[in-house]
């Protein structure tokens, strides 16, 4: 076992699989020389030279297109986002090609690609830097999702997405980087891409959360425990596809649902699950399922507005109560 | 006999291999699109349909230099560039009747089609959306280490477009063995080229990234073909990228739905003058590479295989309807 | 009263705005002289001249950038997308500044733009010409999103979205241009967003659609009533915000909701309607809720798989029977 | 007085009160920006805060020029353009420390500084997103039929997107009122700007649009000046866009976050030496327009001002939270 930070969890889950497998690179800005805005790239350039760690131009539209042109010829690129939000720029071909070119040409081409970096809500960094993506990308055909929040789960499932032979969405959290986690010292550490993670069994509600909430969530457990209550705790880990079955497994034993995202509330993950959950499991369902997302607002640079504008432990603890009580 | 030693002592830039060869391409090019046409007006094909009447010289000029480990990768017009790049007549044609047999197994569509098999990297239907993805099959070749050559199509309204400068430049940047194949039709459906780009010669645009731009006639195969061979040698030398443009025009409308009413008759009728086909017709009868015998034969024989892509997409299946999620995910076989 | 083609309707919609407000003013893509794909904005440019209705180079990032600029220094532009899709390679431009510019500014600048163009499954467009993007706006804070479902709702709700100062998403379909309707002949017919339109009174259940498939719906109400069945009918005309109101007293009246839709299943309208009425009409509900829409697949080409895509009007009776039997 | 006869007789180009004003602005962009440095270390400030130091003479030396109706666009690297805009010294800090009194009202922060009083269009987060806000608001003065011109910042990294391409050729094609002002600092963030672009001077791009593009010593005010004067007096005589190429340098990291391990030490001393205030405080005192004396006064006076921004800041009230919802629609007032 070793300590590992979530950055270079994720840095040894790309250099490992660089190692193993010739055709994976990495292609983006200052992920080279640099060494990427949050160091996860660090060491790479000088390691496997320009070729497979390329510094690009800031040129999103274009070089995910190249991506997925390099994709669909034999190379596995590993797509850094310096900021998730700046792929905004590269939606028409993350979306069009990433997502469809496999349906489109009949299953000729497969477009192995990986699409990653850093979201969400961090120190106040102002509107454009604190957008999270995932929901906006969640209706294209074809791509997975994943948003891991520890450095164990970041290590493993950015291993699956790069053997993945699909295009994948990976969102990292800014916030997150810096956690610490001790995690085996195997090469092996793969973790199947659409299973969730039972964090805390429970019988009281089932919470689902995703990515830095899931941190949030875990400090308002220690609180609702000695308060007496008894929720169950679920890390989705994997936005699409989702694990449908852990989820109706434990809604089925809570007939409660919270879910807590820091997304927008409107049109976010959390609508799509509750969808689901409607479709799937409706009778089991002994209150209205509970939304805890960001508030539909681009996110203010202040600091106590940023701080109101994403679900905090105190609102989840609430929220919990409410629901169960 | 007795005329050739009247005849003018001339020497073609071609043999007569490649001259059938060229002229065999640019006819089944055109009587293809021609076969589109009336079955798109028959009902056999929907949606968008841009036919490439009049552009066959770029095309083939390009693409029957091409091996066929090369990539090529096209726009929605793009069933010329398919064929020339090899796919067959009868998969392309059963693609635009949505068939299981076709070069997409139905599922892509006239502006959609792909052959893995040919290196086709597909047409797109977004303006300028191949460019970055030709870039990216050029850089896998480099990154492979084989001297695979990419050529990438695409129009005169293409180059206003953000992509086509992005790419040139990381082309540029990583000495990539691409070719940017531009097919200057003057027209982005009814936008005059001129209205809108404010420097209208665009192989001068490969100057702001220090990559030779060649302006060619693009009505001349054999003009083409001179510039193709060089910007292929270039590429598979590792010598980098190359930007030809291509002057060209195009017959028909921009789709078949297109009422095609902003364009000058006259400036129609200037350019059908130069039909690539006939003029290639007349330099091989002039060079004595073929007699005009031939050339009908040729022509005969191409429309045979159009009408036989056609009944072969005629008597294909409709891919099965319980088959529709088959292919949105890579583990789908 | 006059009949209207859908597509005439739009016309007559600029064509009043503009001769009403010189700061209003077209750009796009053959917009001008070659009067729009589908002649929304035919004879404009001879009346209005090249500066009022421009045509503009393939370039969306940028000309709906450029939008954004006009829209922030007085002039109120309309950007035609040719197809809806295109702009895509906008995104950031119409999520960034057009959502958020208002708010990132303190208030000091007001974006009003409207984005309109045709979407939808067409006749075998093919996967990139079938989008429909309204799903994949959705999460984006500030925009305002229609979706006009008849001649006299495009004109009325075109004339609005013009008129507000927020940037509107305006979503036609392609496969409704050429529907005809009875429009009074008055320059006033100001459809305001946000109102929903009762087309059916019922009992049974409540349907919400919108776009093309409220006809889907209004031929399904046939053979339905015939066969005794009394369903509600609602037109949500505009997607956000969402007529909540009339949603509620609907489902409060029937107890029973399908929803009809052309987007995507997962993380459509749909989704979040759900998650709507599931968190203010939980009670009210007797059934799971039902989504009926678009498979999660790009478009494909194929005619009969692309009409086993999309809800049918057998599709939409079988489900009112399912839910209401 | 004696001396002055020995004096060589030089005649400066600019008159004393203008020189003043061009050290007052640059003075205030240094020392506004040193003090960003102090508080965002004191935690007074956070986000990525990128400082201007360095690069003061592009912006004083375009922005001095402009009218109060005028437009200015920035980036990222945005509070100088602000305050050379005439954006008060007291809003910028104020909005840095997120406050109620902010020039975004505390909802911007460093990178979404906007004052619509000034016509300064705003901070734009996304590198090249304001190059068409800025060509809009060009294309708006037209529209209007004013003579207003839009000015618009941005650097040598966002010359690669193609949003600047794109920009410019409509910019060319509709003649706008516009200056693109390039600040080539050499660096995007880690990225040798010689890695970034296949051709390094920027100003050469112009030609593809047909714009006259100028490179110009960024480091020094009254060369910028110079061409800026061209430039504006173009744009408002109805003679369409520029591209100013400015040399310069940075002599910060690229943000407040940014170790800025891969600048070269060298490098950065041989730009150190070319401080634009420095050069133009050299200047002033050798053509006599100021004395050592006053341009310390004005350092001072400077000094103050910047200080009592920072008080204002920290007297000033935060947004009230439960107006967290407010101005996300036009609606809301
Ligand atoms: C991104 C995008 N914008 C707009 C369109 C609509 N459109 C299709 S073809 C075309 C004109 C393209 O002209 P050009 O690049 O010269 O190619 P040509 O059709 O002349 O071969 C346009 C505007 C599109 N398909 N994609
Ligand atoms: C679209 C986009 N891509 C990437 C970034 C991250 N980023 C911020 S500044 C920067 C470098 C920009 O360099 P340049 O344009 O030269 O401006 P400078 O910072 O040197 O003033 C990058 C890559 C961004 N903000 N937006
Ligand atoms: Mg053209
Ligand atoms: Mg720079």
């Amino acid at each position: 076992m070793a300590v590992k930070y979530y950055f270079e969890a994720l840095h040894d889950a790309i250099h490992e699989e660089m190692t193993r497998d010739s055709a994976v690179m990495v292609l983006g800005e200052d992920v080279g020389q640099y060494g990427g805005s949050y160091k996860v790239t660090k060491g790479l350039y000088e390691e496997f030279g320009e070729w497979r760690v390329l510094d690009t131009p800031i040129a999103e539209n274009s070089f995910a297109g190249m991506a997925v042109g390099m994709a669909m010829t034999g190379v596995r690129p590993i797509i850094e986002g310096m900021n998730m939000g700046f792929l905004l720029l590269a939606f028409s071909q993350i979306a069009n090609n990433g997502g469809m070119v496999r349906y489109t040409s009949g299953g000729q081409f497969t477009v192995p690609m990986v699409v990653r970096g850093p979201g969400g809500v961090g120190k106040q960094l102002g509107a454009e830097h604190s957008q999270r993506l995932e929901a906006y990308f969640y209706a294209v055909p074809g791509l997975k999702i994943i948003a891991p929040a520890t450095p164990r789960d970041a290590k493993g499932l950015l291993k699956a997405a790069i053997r993945d032979n699909n295009t994948v969405l990976f969102f990292e959290h800014v916030l997150l980087y810096n956690l610490k986690e001790e995690i085996e010292d195997t090469e092996d550490l793969v973790i199947p891409i659409g299973k969730a993670n039972l964090l805390r069994e429970g019988t009281d509600v089932t919470i689902l959360t995703y990515s830095r909430q899931v941190h949030h969530c875990l400090q308002a457990m220690k609180t609702l425990e000695e308060e007496g209550y008894d929720p169950e705790l679920i890390d989705l880990r994997t936005l699409k596809p989702l694990d449908l079955e852990m989820i109706g497994a434990s809604v089925c034993k809570t007939h409660r649902l919270l879910i807590v995202e820091e997304d927008y509330k409107t049109a976010g993950i959390g609508s799509e699950i509750m969808a689901l959950v409607n479709e799937h499991f409706f009778d089991q369902l002994d209150a209205p399922m509970v939304r805890l997302a960001s508030k539909d607002i681009p996110t203010p640079y202040n600091g106590r507005m940023e701080a109101a504008t994403i679900p905090q432990v105190a609102d989840i603890i609430q929220a919990v109560k409410s629901l169960v009580d | 006999m007795v005329q050739e030693l009247h005849a003018p002592v001339k020497t073609a830039e071609i043999t007569r291999e490649e001259g059938f060869v060229l002229y065999r391409d640019m006819v089944l090019g055109r009587t293809f699109e021609d076969m589109c046409a009336q079955m798109y007006y028959r009902g056999r094909m929907f949606g968008f349909v841009h036919l490439y009447n009049g552009q066959e010289a770029v095309a083939t000029g390009l693409s029957t230099l091409l091996r066929p480990d090369d990539y090529s990768c096209s726009t929605y017009r793009d069933h010329v560039h398919a064929l020339s790049k090899g796919v067959p007549a009868r998969a392309v044609m059963a693609e635009l009747f949505g068939k299981a047999t076709g070069c997409s197994r139905g599922r892509g569509g006239s502006m959609h089609l792909f052959s893995a098999a040919h290196n086709f990297l597909g047409g797109y239907a977004f303006v300028s959306e191949g460019i970055p993805i030709a870039t990216g099959a050029a850089y896998s070749a480099k990154y492979h280490g084989t001297d695979q050559v990419s050529v990438n199509f695409f129009g005169d309204g293409a180059t206003n477009n953000g992509a086509f400068f992005e790419s040139l430049n990381m082309a540029a940047l990583w000495n990539l063995p691409i070719i940017y194949v531009v097919e200057n039709n003057l027209w982005s459906i009814g936008m005059q080229h001129a209205r809108a780009s404010s420097v209208t010669d665009i192989y001068k645009k490969a100057l702001a990234f220090d990559i030779p731009g060649y302006q060619v006639d693009g009505m001349d195969v054999l003009a083409v073909r001179r510039a193709a061979k060089q910007a292929i040698e270039r590429a598979r030398k590792g010598e980098g990228p190359t930007l030809l443009e291509c002057n060209t025009y195009r017959f028909r409308g921009h789709s078949l739905a297109d009422p095609d009413e902003l364009r000058d008759p006259a400036e129609k009728e200037f350019w059908r003058k130069q039909d690539p086909i006939k003029q290639l017709s007349r330099y091989l009868l002039e060079y004595k590479l073929a007699t005009a015998e031939e050339l009908k034969a040729i022509d005969e024989e191409i429309q045979a295989v159009v009408d036989d892509a056609v009944q072969f997409a005629d008597d294909s299946p409709e891919p099965p309807v319980d088959e529709i999620y088959r292919f949105v995910h890579a583990e789908d076989e």
